[in-house]
This record gives structure tokens, C-alpha cells and sequence, in this order.
């Protein structure tokens, strides 16, 4: 850790302090969005920026989800840092065309004359009766976007160390967040009582400036079973379900979709031979397809049992079914069964 | 007000008061006898650039009806459309309560908005196909849905016409012209131009009204809506309901430099009017015009409903975080309810007790069907929806991609 | 075939005919899109029809991708069956929201009450020298959509059969016009004299209706080698390239990805052992790789060798570097050694 | 005109006239005299209202100047202006030549707007960015820029600073505040008041200036730029050029109901002028009055700039196809560069000799410039680019992913 002090937090105190720290030692980062300004955002990640950095530097927006990301990417252009909230990811699709034709095209249509570094915030998952508009997983719609990279962390160190880096990155970034992990792990089920960050030593996040690099997992547990890739909320489910399994698995928590660390998940499935991909949004064209077909690829002739994806099911997110559309543990055991051909 | 973004050049607008503040609107005119005057409703156009910057009102707040704009209505349909209004509140009351308890996910309620709902539902066919956002309830009640089948979809419960698939107030009501609300703002603005169109294209008469907050006329939709709606003549009214708050953000971060949300339409050739939307009558009238000219073929009109949001923007947000907690009160066009109430008093077909009496039956006419939609599930206790319906409705036939996960949910069970 | 009297069309005139019998034998089906009424759309595809069937029947719109699927969704909820193109896919975004959040959910947010029976044409695919805006295959955007029904034809008898099966159908449907293959068939190689549809056998098309059903392949080709999934384009570059290779393919032509027949596709790849699959969209969460997870998930077992993607490249689609962008013969004939095992 | 439509109550708009019609535009008033006042650059946005329904002109066709808009200009800038003019017609024939003979794949001429690109960017800092669409290359001739360099990024050959990325037309020029073009229509304009905001946020009195047809107002990416222009007061100046036509679709499909398109500009409060595209000396006048305006921090400038497209959209159409053959003679508004030549004439600052002799030098070095740009290599020889920079400059360090992927797409060589 590249700072000694820290400080327990949670995955919103996370990336707020990341935002903090980037507006303090850099006048170019600004911050934006749908009531992010005075409210400080209906998730509260953006609570006290504009109060201690400045209304100009921390404001809300018309709800114009492509307005927000039209003007990031002219301001980016122009040499600020822009950081924008998109409300939930869900309605990030009205700034479809300017994330995927404009941001990520600007750098290769100009040969590098012009570029879009701008940061995108949005959160993303179920789990908090949101329905099919508060709900979505859309990562690999944007996975299949040359010129974008899209990450996803899944605790408060990886949020503040990874915001940081998508900050600094001079391409553009889209940042997912897991929001049912906003104040704690999520183990897949709602029934048990919620756990926070409070205790967690991944709640411990340093003070000040420090960066998570692109581009590499986080191996949760090291195995020899089998290899389970997730990311986001479905990372710590994938913990419970191994544990109730009682398997002995390699988890990867991903935490950067594009790039992809492939080094290490092929590794991690030549070694145990195994390999279940986990994800919650909807199954066909998710990017557990992209990891599927990688992993089989690279380790082909190490697979001993067919990859095996445990999904959302190809419905939009239920409201009332939430935990019947969910990947919960008993989806994600099955899946563990699966693939280690006890079934 | 300005005095924070002029650290740097870049302005950004900031509302009059926030909490702390003591919220003062006496520059903000309540115009008596300033209505502009009503043409006629096959007018062109320019007839009615005035209107899109002043404002319709009809009731005086000591319920004297005057102007152009009053309509003819029999004290029956007033004390209807009071009734209607009242109702609704007290189903926002109630539910909103339950919510509190845990009963249902989410609620939104309509508080100070009854009027543009309830009059504007009125003042059309039963088959003219609105498209409400979610604080258009007072059009269901208006036109005589199940309220205990409203409540159902509220709960997700057995009762729920939706069978649990959608948050709560996002009804769906085929038969009472009521278009299925979507979670995405604005995306209903243009669908409901298109439903127009299929009207003109059938020679129908029929006409479709579309809902959307001042906040949402940001998103692109709002403009395609005014688009297409001047291109084709669409018979369509484009409402939007401006109370003042988009959830933290003051109507000002929308309208930027914009006088008035109406004024956006002028650019485009439509009839635009700006109503005050605390004034039934006005609303009533204002919907009236507007439907009229639709239907007889003078194509769309852009109606803002000057209104305001009295309570938080839905169960998840507390409005003293952002505004004056007591700005509802100090808000200089009253309440919807009251301004009839004492129009109806004040012309002699109504009275503080039969108000009194009318206030009480519906808080429990409410009570009472909500105790029936609870027996049916909630999300506390069971909602009672069969979890393989979620498989259901998302083609026509379910695909066999879909067979095989409904397979793969049994083995979880 | 339906109807036994045939008429030499290319594909473009295979699908104005569809709309054109669909136009004449119900009224609720209407035609619009940028440039499509009194022009005939900038590629002639609904030349004609306006002068047929009347201004109010098939005519232009505002520039606005948006604005036109909304309309259509309006339209469609309001019992109509429209008919909207999109100039070319890469201007689909702007429409991207009302597609995916709106046309796509409506049945299932309203549980049946309204549904949006609208089908989107759109030309896809380069080879035109059309640069990064003229040349997208976006498909995979779309096969993720729950609710959306995406299908690509290959050649003009087909290119009838399922608009016209795409106008009928009850949900909203995303059909891809390969403009490649506009005028003939396209082997993939650009210097050698391009074949017309006036002498293929595909180009006899049956007058009147007729449909071609979604979810099933079309096999060009049978064979024991190896298993060559296609679709659009790339499906008559498979079949230059085997034959360049002398390999002896079991060659399917996909037609629909989403309903995919993944029964055709498993039994052939269950009896050839090895699978290629191409596409002509970049590479990374591109419907390749769902079709290499979905094989791999139903033939791990008979699988001989490692699945093999051959797509474009991860970035735009270059302008002067076309030909290297495409995936054509020699990187399909890699494939196809790779997949072989020769390399 | 309406004949067709009727055969349903869905109206659909027409031109008035289509190949075989005799095109009479008669009714379209060419005002002389009636160019509105010029009002103070800070004034109020009320006070341009009438600007967005008139127009303003500067030169009679007689070359006489008129009117509170005549600009001060030396006799050598507007030679200047002149000559730009002349180059870009000059370069946009060849270059439309030399596609017909395959040395490129596509181009698009500003036949007939040339003044709107030229005395634009003449009224303009070289620092202030513009946001151009493909009909904006007379910018780039006014500003200097290498027309070698244009004409290799046509031919998307070696000396191409684009390295073949981009289809032909697309120029990026930063230097010379010439912003990357997009292929996609309209999303710069909203691009364009991100990058005018981030000049008030770093108190610089730079400005943006964004351009788009008015057809391609009709997406959303224009809506938002008035709207975040009118909330932010950005210091931009949003074009509409108003060419009559968006490839065969007429001014009135993107226009409905509404007269004009800088009447979209009112309902946002943003100052709003409309101006006589053809006229030289007008664009000059009116861009200045909005650069002024936007650098003073008055905000945002809606222009629409009133023109006519001489020729097809592209390369890729035939103009006779959807409008009559002479309707170009016959629009009222003449031509840029024989009104400019005229006025200058008028002042004794230039006569037909010079104006034969500048016509003949602008075509001579036309065709030099070409011949050295062909040197670099075309579409229809070798393009001389290297196909592996197509992987360059998708990110600022290749990934892994794309190393690999250079690897395999070496085996194919
Ligand atoms: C496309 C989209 N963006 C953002 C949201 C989140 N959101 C829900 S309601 C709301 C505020 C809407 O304000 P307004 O349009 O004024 O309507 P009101 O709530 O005042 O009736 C926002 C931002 C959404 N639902 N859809
Ligand atoms: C988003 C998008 N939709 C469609 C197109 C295809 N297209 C290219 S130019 C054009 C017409 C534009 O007309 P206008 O905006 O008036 O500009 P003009 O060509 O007249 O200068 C169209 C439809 C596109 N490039 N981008
Ligand atoms: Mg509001
Ligand atoms: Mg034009």
C-alpha cells in the first residue's frame, strides 16, 4: 500500500475520497452528474465535494444522461479530467452513441490529435428491489467497445485505488459500481443479516493518493479445484457458495473487464483444470461469453469439465423474483457441482 | 446566488433557498386577471406565443372564476374531480405509510399535483391513450380503475395485474388509457407521438397525451416529441409537469436561460400554454383546448403544468436535505384541493362539513381496500407471485433458450 | 418454396419486395426512415413504394434514430406493424435506449397488456471503403437484449422470407441487411471481379409471401472436417475459404442469433469434432463469443480441438486499412488450419 | 401538396417541387431593406427574439451595403475572404473530379456555403475550437491550414495525418482549431459547449463554435446543446446551416410547423440570429456579434445560417433524383462568391479582369497542390499506408489484446 495511514470506510466513503483526493492535487478533475452537486448524489458518493471544492467544480446536470457525457468529452478534449455520474447504469443508454461512438472513437478518428480521458461512474446490479431499471449489469455492451475500458471493483480499497487510476488514464473509463456492496460484502443471501465494511480489512483504505493498476485480478483464494472467475457483487458470492460447497477453488476477482488480465486466468485454470464464470447480468452475450471463449482458447487442453456460466437468466431484472433472477449461492453451488462433475 | 461559481468564469444556476434559508416567492407574480385570452383552439399557432410565457388561471384563491378560460362544468363534475383528488392523496398518504413499514420496496407520491392528473383525465375520452410518468395516479382514479388492483401492483403481490414484474406506481392499465410507465424518463414523450400518428393514419379522432417532469425534458426524447409532432401534425398533447424539483435539482438546472418550459415548443410551430396547475379549472380548460385541437386536426400542443412538488421526490429521499423545509407552505399557488374546495363553497355546492365528512370516507374507503390488497401478499410478509413467472412475457412465446433456464431455476428449488 | 413462380431479385430488391407485399396485403404495415420515402432510401431499398402505396405510407423522417424507433414503438403499441430503417447500423445508437430500454421491454414491463411488434432494418458490415462509420456489425449490442429477436440474412431468397417473417412477428426485431452483399455474393476478396445475384440460385425468389422461420441455420455445405459457423457476410467467405483450404465443412449459415439453433449447431459440431467460428465485428464480446461458449457448453466432449474465433480486429474499421481489417480468406484459412490442427 | 397525405388524417410533409416541377420560389421574400437592428452583443436574449424570424443581410445584390450589420472590414480582408472562397470551390471541383476517377473513395462539396465556412472562421480567433461538419472545409482554407495535407487525408495516402483511419473529408486539424469531424451527425454540438464550459472554467476567453446541417438538428445531440449552453451560460456559438436539404429530405421534414431554426434557440433563452448564409459580409457580422457575445460572457449564440447546397449531398447521390435539375439557379439568394465579387467591384477594390485572372490561379494551384498530394499515393494505386498503424491510436499504449492481434494478423501476410 503506497500510503501507511488508513481509514475504515465504505465503498461510497471509498470513491468519494478518491474523487477528493484527485480534485485536491488537480484542478482539472471535475465532478458531475444528476444531483450530484449540492445533494451529493442519490447514492451520497459525491456528498461535501461541491461544498469544500466549489460549485463549479462539483454540480448537478440536466437530466440528459448523453448531455453528461457530450460535454465530459469536450472538456476532456480540452484538457480537464472530467468525472461523471450516471444516475444508475440502467439509464446510461440515452449516452449510448456518445460513449460508444464519440469518447471511444475521438483518439483513432483524429490518429491521436484529439483523445476523451474522462471517467464515467455508474452503478450497476440487483439486490435492492430496483426492478428492471435499477437493476442492470450492462458491462458487455461497452466490453465490445474498442477505445473504452471498463472496470468493475468489488470492495472499498480496489474503488478508491482503481477510481484514482481511471482518473489519470488518458482513455476513456467506465467505472462500474456494485451497489449492493455500496456498505458491505454481499454473500447472495438477503435473509442473513447484512454484513458491513466496518470490520473489513478491505474497508481499510489508505489516506491520500494511491492507484490500482488495470489489467489485474485479485486472487481472493488461492485453490486447486477448480477456478472461479467473477467480479463485482457476484465475487463474494462466489466466496460463500465455494465455502458452503466445500470446494478448494482459485477466485479471481477480475476488476478490469478490458483489459483483461488472460495471463492470469489461464494460468489459474491450467493449474486446476476447472473453470466457472460467474456474472449477474443476462446470460446470452454477458461477458462470461468473452470468458468462456478465452479461457477455452487458452487452456483447452487443461480442461477437464466443460466451462460452466452461472448468469442472470435472459429476462429483464423481475422486481417481486429479484431472488429468483439473482445468482445466489444455490445457482452458483450447482454451477460448483457442475463443473466439478459431481452432476 | 452566483457568488460561489464566480471562483471561476463557469456559471452554474443554484435555486433561490436552500434548507437554512428563509424561502421568500413574492417575485414570483400570481397573476388574477392577467390570463391571456383563449383563442380559438384551431388557431394558429403564433396565437399562442403569449400564452407559453404567461399563465392560464381561471380560479381566484377566493374561488371567484374569472377570464376566457372558465370552463363549463356541472358542480357534479367539480365535486367528481375534488373527490377524485382527494382520493388520491389519501391513497399517497396510505401507501406511503406502508412503505414505511416495510410493505412494499418503494413509493412516489403526487401531493400538490392532483389537479393536473385528475382535471386533465377529465377533459378527455376515456380511450384518448395517455402516457403518464409515475405521478399521473390521479388519471387511474380519475377514470375509475381498481385502486385495490393499483395497491396490488404497489405490493407485487398476488393481486398485481404486473405479476410482480415491475417497482411499484409503475402501472399498467390498457383499459383506462393509462400506457405502461417506464423507469426511463422522457422515452413515453415520442411513443406517445407515434400512438398519435396510428391514430391519424386509422382516421380515428382519437388522440394520445403524453407526461413528462420539467426535469426530463433534458433528455433527448422530449425534443424528438416536439420534432416529430410538428413534422406530422401529430394529434398529441406534450404535458410537462414542472414542480419546481427534478428529486435535489431546482427547475433551473433544466430551464438554464429558458423562461418557461412551454416557450420550448414555439420553436417548433406548436400551440403552447402554460397553466397554472393548482387551478383545476384551469387545467381542465387548458386540456380541454388542447384536445380539442388535436382532435380536429391542428396537430399538437405543448402544455406546462406550473406546479409544485409538495413532498420528497419518492420514499428513498428526504426533501429537507435540499430545500426549506417549510417552502410547500410558502409557495405562492396554494393547494389543488383547497382552491376547489373553496370555488365549490364559494358557488354554494359545498361546505366545510360535507368536506370534513368526504376527507374522513376517504381516508377510510382507502384504509378499507388497502386491507383487501394486503390479504393478497407483501414484500415483508410473501409477495405470493409465482417465481416462474418472471420467464413470462418477455416474447410472446417463450424461446427455448428460456426453457432451458426455467430448468436450471428448478434445480435451485 | 411457397410459391412456385420465381423472379431473379438481388438483395435488394428481395427485401423492397417483402415490404411490398406486406404493404399491399395489410394496411398496418408502414415503412419510414431517413431518406426512405420519395428517394427510395440511400440504398434504393424502398424505391418505389412511396409512388405505390401513397405519402402516408412509406416516407422520410427527421434525422433523428431515436425519434424513429420511438415513433415505431408508439405506432406498433398502437396496433400498427412498422417498418423503420436505419440508414446504417453505426447511426443506430442514438435509437439505442428506446431499443433496448423501451421496444425491448414493453411486453414484459406491462406483463403482456402492450407489446411493440416493430421490425429495424439496417445495413451492416464493410467492404464498402465506408471507414469507422459506415461499416459496424453492432450485433452483439443487440443479441444481450432480452426481449429483442436479431437476425441477419445472407442472401436474397432468405432476405424475403424473413422480413416478411420479421413484419409478422409479434416482437420487436432487429434485421441486419449485410450491404456487402447488396448486389451478389461476396467471397471475400476485392480484386477479382464481383459476382451478381442474376445468375444465383439464391437470387430466385418466389413472388407473393413466404416465410423463412427464425432459429434455424441454413447448412450450405456438408461436411465431416470440421464445423464453420457464419452469418451475413462471412458466410460466403466460409465457402471460398474451405474450398481454398480443401477442407470438406459442414457450413452453417446462423440467419437468426437470437432465437439461435443451437440444436443444428451442436449436432454438427458433435459429428465433425471441430468448430470455426466468424464474424466480421471486432472481436472482443462479439456474438462469437457466445457461440463458442454455447458449443463448448453442449460438445466439450466431442470437441477435437480448441474453438476457433475469426473476427475483425479491436478497433474501428479502418478506412484505407479495410481489406486488413476484414477478416477474409487467408485469416479465415489460418482458422481453418489452426482449427485443423495443422498449425 | 398535401394531395397524397390526405389519403389519411396522417400528414406528411412535401417540397413544393420535385424533378419535372418548375421550381418558383417567389414566395420566399428576399428582404432588402428589412435586416433587423443590431442590438448590443450583451444585451438581452429578448431582444434578438425577432432576429430568429428575420434575416439579416448586409449586401443588396447590386453590392451595395446596407443596415446596422455592415462590418468593418478592409478591402484586403474581404480579397481574402474572396480568394478563400474561390480555393474552396476550386479544391472542392477537383476533388470531386478525381473521386469520379476512383483516386478516393468518397468527398463532399460546400458548393454554394462557402461563405458560411469562411467569413465564419474569419470573424474568429484561430485559437477559438470549431466543432465543423464535412461542409466546413473552408475553415480550414481561411485558417491556413496545408491544403496538401487536406488533400492527402482524402486520399488517405501517405501524407495523410490521419494515417487512413478516416474516410475522406473528416479532417482533424488542432493547430488550427479545427476539431476531429465526426461521422456522426450531431453529436459535436454538444462536445462543443464541454469544451466552451472548460474555457470559462480555466477563465480563458476562449470560445467554441459548433456547427451542424439542419437536418441533423433533429437529434437529440442538438437539443442538449441548447439546453447545457442556456444552464451554463457557455461561451459557444451553435450553427445551424441551413442548406435546404439533408441529402433528399427537404428543410421541412426537420423543420415541421416551425419557421425557422433559430427559433429553436428562444425557448432556452439563448441569443438567437439568423442570417443570409450567402452573404459574405452578413456571416462576418453576425459571427462576430456572437463571438463577441460568448467571449464577454454573455453565453451562447444560436445562428442559423440561411444557405442553399448547389450540388449533392455527396459523391454518392444524384441531386436530379429528388429536386428539379435548376431549382440551385433558381434560389433566390445568388451565389457567395459572385455577391462578394460584385460588392467588391461596387468599391472599386476589384474588377472582372482580376476576378477571371484569381479564378484561373486558384484552379492552377489547385491542380499542383493535387499533383504533389498524388505523389503520396490514392485509393485506386497504393495508399502507401501501413496497415498495422490501423492498430495504433486505439489507446494510448497498446494492450495486450491488440499485440496478440497484430501477431495473427501477421500470419496472414
Ligand atoms: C433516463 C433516466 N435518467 C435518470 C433517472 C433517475 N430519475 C428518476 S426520477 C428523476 C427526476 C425527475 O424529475 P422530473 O422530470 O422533474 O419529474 P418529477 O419527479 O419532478 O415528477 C431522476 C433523475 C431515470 N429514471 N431515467
Ligand atoms: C447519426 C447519423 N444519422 C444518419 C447519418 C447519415 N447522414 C449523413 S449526412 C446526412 C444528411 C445531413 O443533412 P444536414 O444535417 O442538413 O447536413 P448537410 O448534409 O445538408 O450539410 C445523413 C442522414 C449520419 N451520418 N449520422
Ligand atoms: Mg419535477
Ligand atoms: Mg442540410
Amino acid at each position: 500500500m503506497a500510503n501507511p495511514v488508513t481509514k475504515q470506510m465504505n465503498m461510497i466513503e471509498a470513491i468519494r475520497d478518491a474523487m477528493d483526493v484527485k480534485m485536491t492535487e488537480d484542478s482539472d478533475v471535475l465532478v458531475f452528474g444528476e444531483d450530484v452537486g449540492y445533494f451529493g448524489g442519490v447514492f451520497r458518493a459525491t456528498a461535501g465535494l461541491q461544498e469544500k471544492h466549489g460549485l463549479h467544480r462539483c454540480f448537478d446536470t440536466p437530466i440528459s444522461e448523453g448531455g453528461i457525457v457530450g460535454i465530459a468529452i469536450g472538456m476532456a478534449a480540452n484538457g480537464l479530467r472530467p468525472v461523471a455520474e450516471i444516475q444508475f447504469a440502467d439509464y446510461i443508454y440515452p449516452g449510448y452513441d456518445q460513449i460508444a461512438s464519440e469518447a471511444a472513437r475521438l483518439r483513432y478518428r483524429s490518429n491521436g490529435e484529439f483523445s476523451a480521458p474522462l471517467t464515467i461512474r455508474t452503478p450497476v446490479g440487483g439486490g435492492i428491489y430496483g426492478g428492471t431499471t435499477h437493476s442492470q449489469s450492462p458491462e458487455a455492451l461497452f466490453t465490445h467497445i474498442a477505445g473504452l475500458k471498463t472496470v468493475i471493483p468489488s470492495n472499498p480499497y480496489d474503488a478508491k485505488g482503481m477510481l484514482i487510476t481511471a482518473i489519470e488514464d488518458n482513455d476513456p473509463v467506465l467505472f462500474l459500481e456494485p451497489k449492493r456492496l455500496y456498505n458491505g460484502p454481499f454473500y447472495g443471501d438477503p435473509h442473513t443479516p447484512s454484513v458491513s465494511w466496518a470490520k473489513h480489512e478491505l474497508g481499510e483504505v489508505p489516506e491520500g493518493h494511491y492507484k490500482v493498476p488495470f489489467g489485474k485480478v485479485r486472487k481472493i483464494n488461492e485453490g486447486s479445484d477448480l477456478t472461479i472467475l467473477a467480479y463485482g457483487t457476484m465475487v463474494w458470492v462466489a466466496e460463500a457458495a465455494a465455502k458452503a460447497a466445500g470446494v478448494n477453488a482459485d477466485i479471481l476477482d477480475l476488476r478490469s473487464l478490458l483489459p483483461l488480465d488472460i495471463e492470469a486466468i489461464s494460468e489459474s485454470v491450467k493449474k486446476t483444470g476447472r473453470c466457472l464464470i460467474l456474472h449477474e447480468a443476462t446470460r446470452t452475450s454477458g461477458f462470461g461469453a468473452e470468458l468462456s471463449a478465452q479461457v477455452a482458447e487458452a487452456c483447452f487442453f487443461s480442461l477437464e469439465a466443460p466451462i460452466v456460466r452461472v448468469t442472470g437468466w435472459d429476462t429483464p431484472y423481475p422486481h417481486a423474483q429479484e431472488w429468483a433472477y439473482f445468482p445466489g449461492p444455490k445457482r452458483v453451488i450447482n454451477g460448483i457441482r457442475k463443473v466439478m462433475g459431481d452432476i | 446566488m452566483t457568488k460561489k461559481s464566480n471562483q471561476s468564469r463557469l456559471y452554474v444556476p443554484e435555486p433561490p433557498f436552500r434548507p437554512g434559508d428563509t424561502p421568500d416567492y413574492s417575485h414570483i407574480a400570481v397573476p388574477a386577471n392577467h390570463t391571456p385570452p383563449r383563442p380559438d383552439p384551431l388557431c394558429d399557432d403564433h396565437e399562442t406565443v403569449e400564452h407559453a410565457t404567461s399563465l392560464i388561471r381561471v380560479m381566484r384563491f377566493n374561488g371567484d372564476v374569472v377570464g376566457d378560460w372558465v370552463p363549463e362544468l356541472t358542480a357534479d363534475m367539480k365535486r367528481k374531480g375534488l373527490r377524485d383528488m382527494m382520493l388520491t392523496r389519501a391513497m399517497d398518504d396510505r401507501m406511503f405509510t406502508m412503505q414505511r413499514q416495510g410493505k412494499m420496496s418503494f413509493y412516489m407520491k403526487s401531493r400538490g399535483e392532483e389537479a393536473v392528473s385528475v382535471a386533465h383525465a377529465m377533459a378527455l375520452r376515456i380511450d384518448d391513450m395517455t402516457f403518464p410518468t409515475y405521478r399521473q395516479q390521479g388519471i387511474l382514479i380519475n377514470r375509475g380503475a381498481s385502486i385495490k388492483e393499483m395497491m396490488c401492483q404497489c405490493l407485487s403481490n398476488a393481486g398485481d395485474r404486473l405479476q410482480g414484474k415491475s417497482i411499484p406506481v409503475l402501472y399498467s392499465f390498457r383499459d383506462f388509457g393509462f400506457f405502461s410507465v417506464s423507469g426511463n424518463l422522457g422515452t413515453q414523450m415520442i411513443q406517445a407521438v407515434g400512438w398519435g400518428m396510428a391514430e391519424a393514419y386509422k382516421d380515428s379522432d382519437g388522440i394520445a397525451s403524453a407526461f413528462t417532469g420539467e426535469g426530463a425534458t433534458a433528455e433527448g426524447d422530449f425534443h424528438y416529441a416536439l420534432n416529430f409532432a410538428s413534422t406530422y401534425r401529430a394529434p398529441v398533447i406534450l404535458n410537462v409537469v414542472n414542480n419546481q424539483w427534478a428529486i435535489s435539482s431546482f427547475q433551473g438546472i433544466a430551464a438554464g436561460e429558458g423562461e418557461t418550459f412551454a416557450a420550448r415548443g414555439c420553436g417548433f410551430g406548436l400551440a403552447t400554454l402554460r397553466v397554472d396547475g393548482n387551478d383545476f379549472l384551469a387545467v381542465y380548460a387548458a386540456t380541454q383546448w388542447a384536445a380539442e385541437r388535436a382532435r380536429k386536426g391542428g396537430g399538437a400542443t405543448l402544455i406546462e403544468h406550473f406546479t409544485y412538488r409538495k413532498e420528497g421526490h419518492s420514499t428513498s429521499d428526504d426533501p429537507t436535505k435540499y430545500r426549506p423545509e417549510n417552502e410547500p407552505e410558502v409557495w405562492p399557488f396554494g393547494d389543488p384541493i383547497e382552491r376547489l374546495k373553496t370555488h365549490l363553497i364559494k358557488i354554494g355546492e359545498w361546505d366545510e362539513g360535507r368536506h370534513a365528512a368526504q376527507e374522513e370516507d376517504c381516508k377510510v374507503e382507502i384504509r378499507q381496500i388497502y386491507k383487501e390488497a394486503e390479504k393478497m401478499g407483501t414484500l415483508s410478509s410473501a409477495t405470493n407471485v409465482n417465481d416462474f413467472t418472471m420467464f413470462e412475457q418477455v416474447y410472446e412465446e417463450l424461446p427455448n433458450h428460456l426453457e432451458a433456464q426455467i430448468e436450471a431455476f428448478k434445480e435451485e428449488l
